[in-house]
Order: structure tokens, then sequence, then C-alpha cells
């Protein structure tokens, strides 16, 4: 497939204002969305990373969020399109045909009152103006491909109805229906139980070696995003602390966080990574987006932390060739 | 299905007994007594007594009480002491005046009430919820009456856009029968409105904030698809079962509405009943109140289950 | 109880806010229509449409009439309610009427009455070819069945004038005898009066409504010159013209002479909200409205196309005392009370200006009859000291003086009220009880419950037909001296002898104070310019009564 | 949500402001609302009458200001019959199961009438007073906090520290009174405003009808009926009582509405 790029996010910054306090969620975060490979964006919550993801679509809740900085293109066949510069019109074109995106909580994705094949054909019937029928079938067959036993039944079934599992599944075929170039999955699986999550990551990988499709891949959970990115950024307070290439950075993170996320995990989930120091968890709290330290914003939790970092801006400047770290010791912590 | 209807109707049983014993006694406890308003002030005190004897007023109440129990069985709610006709005909005679207006006026309700309240709850803060909630809270303070008596002197009487009162005579057309019911119908639907407004923006922002809207907005459908289609349909759920509530508590309101507009319905026959002592027709209407109400509850509450599909599976 | 109803009702029919307007006889078609409603609502809002609203009212052979209340039964021998005789009078006629003077002329008899037995056997002519609205011809037997009726049913004299009858017997085909025990003078009053009235109706269907009001529509049958052809209760009743009624030939003056149905329909319609009533004739809605308030005379007057109608004679006020039981038996107290009271600001605040009543100590006008000075000097004291002189020679302990009122008449309510001020001022201990209509004329004939209350009785044309002097009405009055005076005044045919009699019994009121005279108001009603004929009197008929077109 | 309940409790002040002026008004109102002076009736608003006078002479200000407060009166001891009423029948029904059925039969009966209907045949029964109507009134509105209350107490009893409680041996009596009855104090709270509004309005539309308190005690509702007929020659009788009893409502409409978003939190486990 090669890694043509399909969706560059250059230097993103995202606030939400409200009278007395302005959020600044994501600031200056770039990164790019290759054909065929899945990109994951992991950090807890607060991070940023799933307001990275509803940027992208242009979802932010009016008003009070807002696009302050940045930009998104996405590299269509015919031509690439900068998505923060689309009327809100031509950005509904775009949402569910060329970019598609799955959710956290399969309870509550899906609406109650309308059966699931309905949920998924009004994507073909919207974008591609299929007939009600045709539509219906297609969605059939989509609920199939994702592994849904006696899909022609369960077309006609309701949320409700279905389990957790299979709704998601249901998500994906709803977001396959056109076949985007783009599929983001905004913690898929967080919400599902572990057997269930190894199948869900398993048929996104035979869907994307078919489609071709770029997946962002999103989660708080590294075990997942080893399963399942080539790539991989680390976001803490609203920036992308470390980028690189998921097997490099597990083996070899370079910065703090990355480091203290890693130790946090107990060895035997993961028996094929050397086991590091004892189990460790990171000091502290996650930083608060509307009162952001003037350094790095990880530096009050770091034990690397030093008076340097507390002053100006950390850059994110590659250390060896394909990394980028966000931390002046970065030599140090590897 | 059928375990749960059964015991739905035996607690219907229930309440109506409990109705049926509430109105006898309010009905008997009544001072004043019908026999003197029907002879008249100079009628002297033997005659009034013959009547009573003659309407059966002298026997104990517990033998009145069992009659009205054995009457009620069988749907027969007795002869009005002042209309001289059985008092069902006398509420079929009014049913269709008020039960035109409580259509009229649940309409009005629902074409003023429910837009409004899905472009307030649509947007939070927007420009309609503001003027939504203010609108809302000032139709329900305004007392119902002195709105009537207020559009009567203006619309009816200065512009005469309106006739003053009553329905028409009997030659009179349904264009004409409507032309009356159009004020009553708008005093009678305010409350309603008011209600309707509140519950569906309440229920639109709170379906607005769901998943699954955010999820129709990412399959990039248009606002208004989002709204009517996706959002529009589960904020309705609450809202059809307060329709049918208020529809029910309507016709209580009724009472005050008819007698300002002068129009003969059921409203205005008890308020009659009342003030005339005419017990069978006071208990009549009550009862048929009460009745209408239970049944519309019923009725509201399988409506419910059955346009949720989550419930309509698994009837419990 | 909306406590603005004027109305000169002398009944109870303690209606208060009925409904009002007509309801529908194609009840079926509306509902079929009823999904129709909300399309046609938005239409119609837009269109306002004057001509709509007065659909009915602008044929001109239908005369609406808007009345106080809807009348309890349309019987019109068996109550006293005065809507139940304005509608009635049109529909039912009597053997006499009285005419524009008030004196008492053939109607359905033919010729004055025969005396004999001196004044015992009463013999009395029938007009011949008189026919009934279902065909019949009027003939003695229907007479006889009638008069029994009106002796067994009627409340007012029917059934004081039974006491003292022996029976009615048909002398012939056309003529008939009353029996009397002893001479009775208001005979011919009752034979007139129209207030539960001796109406005639045909033999069967007296004979058949022997026990209690008239139940079906088709058993209304009469000789008026309107059939009664529908009554939907609380919306309206329906006159029809009839078409071979049997006028008299001599000309016309207040009930009497030649009586013409000159519109197809007369339709009386219940609008108990004074303001609504008058409401409803100022905009054009209805023609006719009756029983208004005479704060509304400015009003109407300003109206272009409507004429405010003062009745003179529309009744008069009595301050009744309860002399069974209570404060009321004591006679200081009661002539405390008389001097206390100020009759002029109690018929102010009840009539607003002086233009709609007479403060006056004679229930009848000057220049009638019965016009009396007797008990002149006892009327209007206005003296609230020589009241409390007279309350601590009664032996007066300030025990409560409880008033009883309701407020379905506002005059009477207002009045009540003004009165207890005067009596408050005078050093009395006064409660006012007000409950609605049903309750006062119940509690009315409980003894325990009031000491005093202010009622209305409506213009009769002779004080034989007074019903407060009946010793069983409410007050219970009944001195020796009082029922010495009204026997006499009974039995006697001569007019001079009855004239002093009369002023005895007048005299005896004033000191007995038991019923105290509070003055005599007027009427009100209105009617569009378009209708001709409607007459200046407290139950005008409407036969004569024509709409321009 | 937080912004804008801070910016709604201006509006809440004011409105408690206007109850309380209409509360005080009839004290520093000078006239007598009950002096009867027939020569000087129905004259248009002036500096000696600010609202003018009435079909009987009488000061309309002097009679708004004292009805404003007889129908305050009124609505409070509505609420407080009604909350009381409500209260003992929805805390019975909701904490002893076996009571639940019947009681709840009973809230649902009374629920089945329009509260104007009952009230109506209530004040009929009972004869026109003020004790009545404000009993008749109560009784139509305690099944509206009756349900309240029941369903407060069914989703409390659930709760973690009623169980304890009861574990620890506590009488139900007790328990109800001490730990229920606190907890559910808001809902009654938020409901009795609400059912304060609608006593206001339904009290004044039982007096419209004549069924209501006495015509000469001075409510709103009493003056609006007994104006009618002056609408058109004296239409301050009628503008000023009714512009009264709106503004109470709509002050106690605000208050309420403000209660139930400030104690939402509170409510939200309950509901």
């Amino acid at each position: 497939m090669g890694d043509t790029t399909v969706l560059a996010v250059e230097n993103l910054s995202v606030e939400f204002r409200s009278r007395r306090r302005i959020v600044r969620a994501v600031s200056d975060v770039s990164f790019t969305l290759k054909a065929g490979r899945t990109f994951a964006l992991v950090g807890e919550s607060g991070s940023g990373k799933s307001v990275t993801s509803l940027a992208i679509m242009r979802l932010l809740a009016a008003p009070a969020g807002r696009i302050t900085g940045g930009s998104v293109t996405l590299h269509a066949p015919d031509g690439p399109l900068a998505l923060t510069a689309l009327s809100e019109r031509a950005m509904r074109a775009v949402r569910g045909r060329q970019i598609a995106m799955i959710f956290q909580e399969p309870m509550t994705s899906l609406n109650p009152l309308f059966t699931v094949g309905d949920q998924i054909a009004e994507v073909a019937r919207h974008h591609l103006g299929t007939s009600r029928a045709e539509a219906f079938k297609g969605a059939v067959a989509l609920l199939d491909r994702v592994g849904i036993p006696a899909a022609a039944h369960r077309a006609h079934a309701y949320p409700h109805e279905l389990s957790g599992g299979m709704r998601q599944r249901a998500m994906i075929a709803m977001a396959l229906a056109c076949k985007p170039l783009v599929m983001i999955a905004d913690e898929p699986t967080t919400a599902l139980d572990v057997t269930v999550q190894a199948q869900m990551l398993e048929l996104i990988r035979e869907l994307q070696d078919e489609t071709g499709m770029a997946v962002l891949f999103i989660t708080h959970n590294l075990g997942v995003v080893a399963e399942i990115a080539s790539e991989v950024a680390v976001m803490y307070g609203g920036q992308i602390v470390e980028r690189g290439e998921a097997g490099a950075i597990f083996a070899a993170p370079r910065h703090p966080y990355t480091r203290g996320l890693l130790d946090s995990l107990p060895p035997e989930i993961d028996s094929n990574m050397p086991v590091r120091a004892p189990l460790k968890a990171i000091p502290g709290s996650v930083v608060d987006l509307a009162a952001l330290p003037p350094g790095c914003r990880f530096a009050p939790r770091c034990a690397w932390r030093q008076p340097r970092c507390e002053t100006g801006a950390i850059a994110l400047d590659a250390d060896p060739a394909n990394r980028l770290v966000r931390c002046v010791r970065a030599q140090e912590v590897a | 299905m059928f375990r749960a209807v059964s015991n739905r109707l035996g607690s219907i049983a229930t309440v109506m007994f409990i109705v049926a014993t509430v109105v006898f006694v309010i009905s008997r406890v009544i001072p004043g007594d019908p026999a003197s308003v029907v002879l008249g002030a100079a009628a002297t005190q033997d005659e009034i007594a013959r009547l009573r004897i003659d309407w059966g007023l002298d026997k104990p109440l517990i033998v009145q009480y069992v009659a009205f129990l054995g009457q009620l069985i069988r749907l027969d709610f007795g002869t009005s002491l002042f209309l001289g006709q059985p008092v069902a005909a006398a509420m079929l005679e009014r049913a269709e005046l008020t039960i035109s207006l409580c259509i009229l006026a649940t309409l009005i309700s629902v074409l003023f009430g429910m837009p409004l309240g899905i472009l307030a709850g649509a947007r939070r803060d927007g420009l309609f919820d503001r003027l939504g909630s203010a609108l809302a809270i000032l139709g329900a303070s305004l007392p119902s009456f002195w709105v009537g008596l207020i559009l009567i002197r203006f619309l009816a009487v200065d512009l005469g856009w309106f006739p003053v009162s009553g329905w028409g005579g009997p030659e009179a057309g349904w264009a004409e029968r409507l032309h009356h019911l159009i004020l009553p119908g708008v005093v009678l639907s305010l409350p309603n409105a008011v209600l309707l407004l509140r519950i569906t923006r309440t229920s639109m922002i709170d379906v607005m904030s769901q998943d699954y809207i955010r999820t129709a907005r990412a399959k990039g459908l248009g606002p208004s698809v989002v709204i009517l289609r996706h959002a529009l349909r589960n904020a309705l759920l609450p809202v059809v079962t307060v329709i049918g509530l208020t529809a029910a508590l309507m016709i209580g309101r009724t009472v005050v509405t008819e007698t300002v507009f002068g129009l003969p319905g059921i409203g205005n026959l008890v308020v009659q009943a009342v003030l005339r002592r005419d017990y069978p027709v006071l208990q009549g209407v009550l009862m048929t109140v009460a009745g209408l109400y239970v049944v519309i509850n019923l009725i509201v509450d399988l409506l419910y289950r059955w346009i949720d599909p989550r419930v309509r599976g698994s009837l419990q | 109880m909306t406590s603005i109803v004027r109305n000169t009702e002398n009944g109870s029919a303690g209606a208060h806010p009925a409904a009002a307007a007509a309801g529908s006889q194609q009840a079926g078609r509306l509902s079929r229509r009823g999904v129709l409603l909300a399309a046609a609502a938005m239409g119609i809002a837009l269109a306002p449409a004057r001509g709509v609203a007065q659909g009915s009212a602008a044929r001109t052979n239908l005369l609406t009439v808007a009345l106080p209340n809807d009348p309890p039964t349309l019987d019109p021998t068996t109550n006293t309610n005065n809507v139940t005789s304005i509608i009635t009078q049109n529909v039912f006629e009597t053997l006499y009427t009285y005419d524009a003077a008030w004196n008492i002329v053939p109607m359905l008899a033919d010729g004055a009455p025969t005396f004999a037995d001196d004044g015992k056997r009463v013999g009395i002519r029938l007009r011949a070819g008189v026919k009934f609205h279902d065909g019949s011809t009027m003939s003695a037997a229907d007479v006889v069945a009638s008069l029994e009726r009106f002796l067994k049913l009627s409340p007012r004299g029917g059934q004081s004038m039974a006491r003292i009858t022996d029976g009615v017997t048909a002398t012939g085909p056309l003529a008939i005898e009353i029996r009397l025990k002893s001479p009775y003078a208001p005979l011919l009053q009752m034979l007139s009066f129209f207030s539960a009235a001796p109406a005639i109706l045909p033999e069967a269907k007296a004979k058949g409504a022997m026990g209690g009001p008239l139940a079906a529509i088709g058993d209304y049958i009469g000789t008026g010159p309107y059939r009664l052809v529908e009554r939907r209760a609380d919306q309206y009743v329906r006159l029809e013209r009839f078409a071979d009624y049997s006028a008299l030939s001599t000309a016309p003056s207040g009930y009497a002479g030649k009586r013409s149905a000159l519109v197809n329909e007369v339709r009386f319609i219940p609008v108990p909200n004074a303001n609504t009533r008058v409401q409803s004739v100022l905009s054009g809605q209805y023609l006719v409205a009756d029983g208004l308030s005479t704060e509304l005379y400015n009003e109407i007057k300003a109206n272009p196309n409507v004429e405010p109608m003062v009745v003179d004679n529309g009744g008069w006020l009595l301050f009744v005392m309860n002399m069974r039981q209570g404060l009321g038996t004591n006679a200081g107290i009661r002539r405390a009370v008389q001097a206390a009271l100020d009759p002029e600001s109690m018929l102010l605040a009840g009539f607003g200006s002086p233009q709609f009543f007479k403060a006056n100590s004679s229930i009848y006008p000057e220049g009638t009859v019965f016009h009396s000075r007797e008990g002149a000097q006892l009327y209007a004291q206005k003296n609230p000291q020589r009241a409390r002189q007279l309350l601590a020679q009664a032996g007066y302990r300030n025990e409560p003086f409880r008033i009883l009122t309701g407020t379905q008449y506002d005059f009477i309510y207002k009045g009540a009220l003004v009165a207890a001020e005067n009596l408050r001022a005078a050093g009395m201990n006064v409660r006012v009880d007000v409950m609605d209509w049903a309750a006062v004329l119940e509690k009315r004939y409980d003894a325990s419950v009031w000491d005093c209350f202010l009622t209305l009785h409506n213009f009769v044309p002779e004080p034989s037909l007074i019903a407060t002097f009946n010793p069983g009405f409410a007050g219970w009055w009944d001195t020796e001296q009082k029922r010495a005076a009204l026997g006499r005044f009974n039995s006697t045919f001569d007019p001079a002898q009855r004239a002093v009699a009369w002023n005895d019994l007048h005299r005896i009121m004033a000191e007995d104070a038991a019923n105290l005279l509070i003055g005599t108001y007027f009427g009100l009603r209105a009617y569009n310019k378009r209708v001709e004929g409607v007459q200046p009197l407290l139950q005008a008929p409407f036969w004569n009564v024509s709409i321009k077109s | 949500m937080i912004r804008d309940l801070l910016e709604r409790r201006k509006l809440v002040l004011l409105a408690i402001l206007l109850l309380a002026a209409m509360l005080a008004a009839s004290w520093f109102s000078g006239a007598d609302p009950q002096r009867i002076n027939i020569v000087q009736r129905l004259k248009p608003p002036s500096f000696v009458n600010l609202f003018g006078t009435d079909d009987f002479g009488r000061d309309v200000f002097a009679r708004v200001a004292h009805g404003a407060r007889m129908s305050l009166l009124i609505g409070l001891l509505v609420t407080i019959v009604a909350s009381l009423i409500g209260a003992a029948l929805g805390l019975l029904a909701g904490f002893f199961r076996r009571l639940d059925a019947a009681l709840s039969r009973v809230l649902d009966a009374l629920m089945s009438f329009p509260d104007i209907l009952l009230a109506i045949a209530l004040m009929a029964a009972f004869g026109p007073s003020l004790f009545n109507v404000v009993l008749a009134l109560g009784l139509a509105y305690s099944p509206r906090i009756g349900r309240v209350v029941r369903a407060g107490t069914l989703a409390l009893r659930q709760a973690p520290y009623i169980e304890a409680a009861t574990a620890m041996g506590a009488s139900s009596l007790r328990l109800l009174v001490v730990h229920v009855l606190p907890n559910v104090m808001p809902l009654l709270l938020v409901q009795g405003t609400f059912v304060f509004a609608f006593a206001l309005l339904t009290e004044s539309a039982l007096s419209f009808l004549g069924t209501g308190v006495p015509p000469e005690v001075p409510t709103l509702g009493n003056m609006i009926a007994s104006s009618q007929l002056y609408f058109r020659s004296a239409a301050w009788t009628m503008l000023f009582p009714g512009a009264a009893i709106a503004l109470a409502v709509l002050s106690l409409q605000v208050i309420g509405d403000w209660l139930r978003d400030t104690l939402d939190p509170i409510l939200r486990n309950v509901r």
C-alpha cells in the first residue's frame, strides 16, 4: 500500500472559551495518517486526544469550542481539501463519506428508535443517493462483512436487541458504508470486555488491509496500541510529547511521561516486553488546561525535572531520525 | 401482556370505586337543596318537602349510596333533577362542544407549544430558548378567565372579529361553530401550550446531548435531519404522555373557559349542577371526567410502550 | 356566584352562569368533521368575518332573546320562575289578562264572569273556535282540567285558592262554573296573572300531568301565537309561529287585544354572565337582552344600533325579619332596625343612580288605585340615635344580628351590605352570612339560622298576588291585626272597601315592621334598533314584535 | 448550566422582593379597603385613589393590597395543607410496601379529578368560607405533592444509609422523620412553590365562578369577578387585580424554577 499520506494535521490548536475561562484543549498538534496504516493517539483522559479527533471532523461543540490555529488537510483522490477552511455544508459532504468515525459507547451511539439496518443504510442513501432497498441490502452486506451472524435478520433488530460487541461491529459497518479514506476510532474497545476487544482489533486490521483506509486510533490503553498501531503519538496537556514508530517507542521511550506510562503497565500483560522497574504510578494529577505552566507541561510530575524545564517552551525536536520528543533530557531517559 | 393489562384494570376498578365514593359524599354533603331551587323563592315549605320525597332525597344516606352504586354499575347516571332528562343525554348533548373545544385547544397548544419547545431545546440558551422560556413563564401565570375577558373585550366587542358568546344556533354550520371556538380554544390551550413547550424543551436538550446525535452528525447529516429525524422522535416520547394527560386535565379547565365565553358544554353543566344542587348531574359529570382521565392515562401508557421499541418487545 | 346578575325575577331558579347560546342539532355532522378543525382553525382565524358572527341574527324572521338564566322547567303552572313566564306567556294563554292600564279583560273567556249565590258561584263563558297547537279546538272540558291542575300545582295563588274552592265544572260545551266556599275577590287576578299561571291546556295533557311538570315537548300544547318547538337545556328554547292562531280582533293594549306572531322563530338563549349578555346585544350577536344591570344604561345608550328600555314597574325590595325565632320576635328591635335603615343609600349602591329607583314608602306608585301614604312617617328615618334608644329599651344585649344573603342578585347583596353598615352605625352587632342562592332559599325556611334577609318581589298588578303576605312565607309575619286586615281585603268585592282594607294592611306593615319596604326599582333591557314592538313591561311579550330588514 | 444560575439569581431576588412588597403593601396603603362611599363610586385612578375606586366607592389600591395579602395567605395555607397531607401520604406509601398499593390508589383517585373541578365540588359541599377554600384546594393539590414525595421516598428507601440505619435497629418512624423527610424536603419545597402558584390561579378562578371565598373577603379573584360589569366603563377595577395575580404567580414560578435547578444535584439522584 506504500505510505501515501491521506490526512495531514499541521499545528492544530483548539480552545474552549467560556465567560471566565479559556481551556487550551489542544496546542500545536501535528501528525499525518497514511493509507492502510494505523496511527494511535495515546494519553490519559483530558490530554486532548478526543478533542483532536472531533476537531478534525469539525464536530466541536459550538460556540464554546473553536479551532484557533493550524490546519487539517485531506488528500482525497481528486485533490487536497483544507478541512479547516471548508464551509459547514462542504464539511458535511466529507463527514461519513470520506472520513468516518466510531465512538466509545456502543450502548448509546446508536439511535434506539431505528433499526440497525436503517441507520447504516442512511449513510449510503444520504451521501450516495442509493434507493431505500438497495441501501438496506448494502447494509446487510456490511453487517455480514463485519462478522455479525444472520446479518439479514439482525438488520431489522433494534440496537437494544444486540450485545455491546455486535453494536460496535454495527458502528464499524456504518463507518464503512461509503468506503471512507480515513476512519477515526475514538476508544472503540474501551467499553468492551477483553475477549471482544481482541476480536474488534482483529476486525479493524482486516478491514484496513482490505480497503486500504487510514485509521486514527485513540486510546489510553497502551496494550491496544501495541496490538494495532504502526505509528503512535503520546499526548499530554494538549501537546504531543513523543511521536514515532510504535515498536521503537515501546522499546525505548525517550519522554519521561511515555516512560512512566509504560512502567505502570503490569508485566504479565506484556510478557514480550522486558520487565523494567517495579510497577510505578505517575505522581500528581493531570495538568489543568486552563492554567498551563510556562515550560514543560509535564514538569510538575516529572522525575527528571530540572529548572530549565520550567522556563521556556520545550520544542518537539527530532531525536534520532524518525522520533520526535518534547524533552530536553530525552537522551538520559532512553 | 395480559397480566400487565389485567392488574392495570384491577387498579382502575379500585380507583373508580374510590372516585365514586368521593363523588357521592361530596354531592350529599352540599348544603342547600335542589327542591327549593326548582320551585322558586315563593314556594312554601311543604311543597319543597313533597318534591324531596318524590326525588327520594328523604331516604337515609346509606340507601341512596347503594342505589347510586347500583346505578353506576349499569352506567346509568340517573335523571337530572333540573333538566328533566337523563344525565347521560344531558352530557351527550354538551359533549360535542366540550370535546371539539378540547381537541381544538390541544391542537393549538401542540401547534404553538411543541415547535417553540423544539427550537428552544435544539440550541440551548439561543434566542429561541430565552424567548421560549420567557413566554412560558408569562403564559403560565395569567389567570385564564382574565385573559378570556380581555380577549372578548378587545377582539370580540371592539374589533368584532369574533362572536362574544355561545357557539351559534342549531342552524350554524361547522365553520360558524369553529369561529365561536377560536377564542375559547386559545384561552383553554394556554396552560397546555406552556407545559408542552417546557417539556419538549427539556426533552430536546436531554436528547441533543445523547451520543447517537453526535453519531448522526458524524455521518454528515444536516442539522434539520439530525433534529427532525433523529432527535425529535426520541424527544417526543415523554411529550406524548404529557399531551394525553393535559388533554384529560383540560376538561376540568373548560369549567372556567365555558363560563367566560357562555358555551353550553360539560364544564358549564357541572358549574350549574353545583349551583342548582343537581346531584345526579354532578355525580355523572365527575364520574365521567375522572373515568376519562383514568382511561386516557391507560391509553397514553400503552401508547408509550408501543412507540418505544425498547419496551414494546418486553412488555412486562 | 358571579355576583353581577341583575334580574327582576321574583322566582329563584338559582341558575347563575348557566351556558348560553344555542347548541347544535346537527350533532352528528360536526363530530364527523371534527378532524377538519385544525386546518379550518387557522383559516378562519386569519379571515375575521363580522358577518359570520352575526349569521343567525341577520335573518329578519329570527328573533334572538338573551335571558339571565335557563328556566328549570317550561311548565307555566308549577313554578314562579320569571324566565319561565317570559317564555311560556307566548305559548299559553289564560282566561283573562291585563290591558296597558292593568285592567282585567277577557282573553280566552268570552266576556266578564257572572257571579251568583253572592259571589260563591262564578260562571265564565268561553270563546268559540279557539285552536290548540295540536289542531284541536278549546272546549269547557279542557278549561276545567287546566284549572283543576292549576289549583293542585300552582305554588303562587293556586294552592291558597284551592283551600276555598269546592270545584270547577263544565256547565256547557263552552261554559264553566267555579264553586267557592266563600267570596274570593282576587279570583280574576289569579285567572289573569301570568306567573305559576292557570294556563289552558288540552284536557288530555292537563290530566296527564296532574302530579308535576309537563314532561315531553309534545305535552306543551297551548293556544298562544307561538308553538314550543325545541328546548335544549342551558342552550336555547325555540318557539315557532303558530299559523292558525285564533286572534282577538280588539286593538292590542298591554297583554290584551290582538296578538300576532310577526317573526318565524323566537329563540331564547340563557346568557347568565351579565357582562357577556350585554356585550352580545351590543355586538349585534343577539337582538334583545333582558334583565340587565342598570349600571350599563349609559354604555347601552352610547351604542348607535342598540336601544335601552327602562321598565318602570320592575319590583320592590323588602327587608324581611324573622318573626318566629331570634331577635326578630322582639318588636322593639324590629322598630330600631326600621329607624336605623337608610333605604336611599341601599338602593343607590344596588342600582347605580337615582334614575333607576324610587325610595318611597308605597308599594304601588302615585296615580294607581293601590297607592297608599300609610306608614310614610316610619319610612327612611335614617336615625341611628333613635335606633340606639329603641335597642336599649328593647333590652338588646349586643347579640349578633344575622343578615342572610347571596350574591345571585348584586342589588340584593349590595343593599344588604349597606344595611349592615347602617345597623352597625346604630350600635348593632351585625353579621352578614353570604352563601350561594340555593343555600339561601333553603336556609330561609330554617328559623334558627337568620334574623333578617333582603329580598326582591316582582311587580304584580294587584296586592292579592303579593307572595310575601302569605303567612307561610319565610319570616312568618302573622300578627292578629295583619291576619284580620288581609281577611277583609280578600273577601270584599267593593273596590272602595278594598282600598280601605289595603290602606290598613299597608299601615300594619309599617307598624309591625316585619316586612320593611325599602323602595321600588326599575328593570332594564336592551334591544337592537331593528326590533319594533317590545313593550316596557317586566315580562315583555314577543307577539306584535317585528324585525326591520 | 452554573453560569445561568448565577445570572438568574438577580431575577429570583426581584421575584422575592415583589412578593414581599405585595404582602406588605396592605400595611401602608392607608385607606380602609372595606369603607363604602357610594358617592365616590367608579372614579378613575388619581392621586387620591392610586388605582381608582370600585362600584362601592372603595379604594381599589387598598383592596388590591389587602386582596394580594389575602390571596397570598390563602395560597400559602393551601400549600401547607397540601404539603402536610401529600407528604404524609407520600411518605407512608413510599416507605411501607404494604400501604403503597392502597394509598397510591387513593392518590390516583384524587389525581383523576381536575383540580378546579374537585375544588368546586368541595367548596359547594363545605360552603363558602376562607377555611373551606384552603381545605378544598389543599385536598385538591395534595396528590400532586403526594406522588412526588412517594417517588422520592421509594428512591431513598434503597439508599445505603437507610439500610444502614435499619440495620442499626432504627424504628421506621424515626427513620422516616430523621432520615427520609430531610432528604425529601427539597422535592417538597420545589413542588410546594408550584402548588402555591397554581393555588393562587385556582383560587381566583373559584372566586370568578362564584364558588370561592365569600365575596366580602377581598381576594384578587373576588375583585375580578365583581368588576366584570364595569370592564368597559371602569377597566381599572379589573386590570389591577388581574395584573397582581399574574405578577404573584410569575414570581412564584421564577422562584420555583430556580429552586428546582439549584437543588437539582440533590434531586437528580432521587429522580
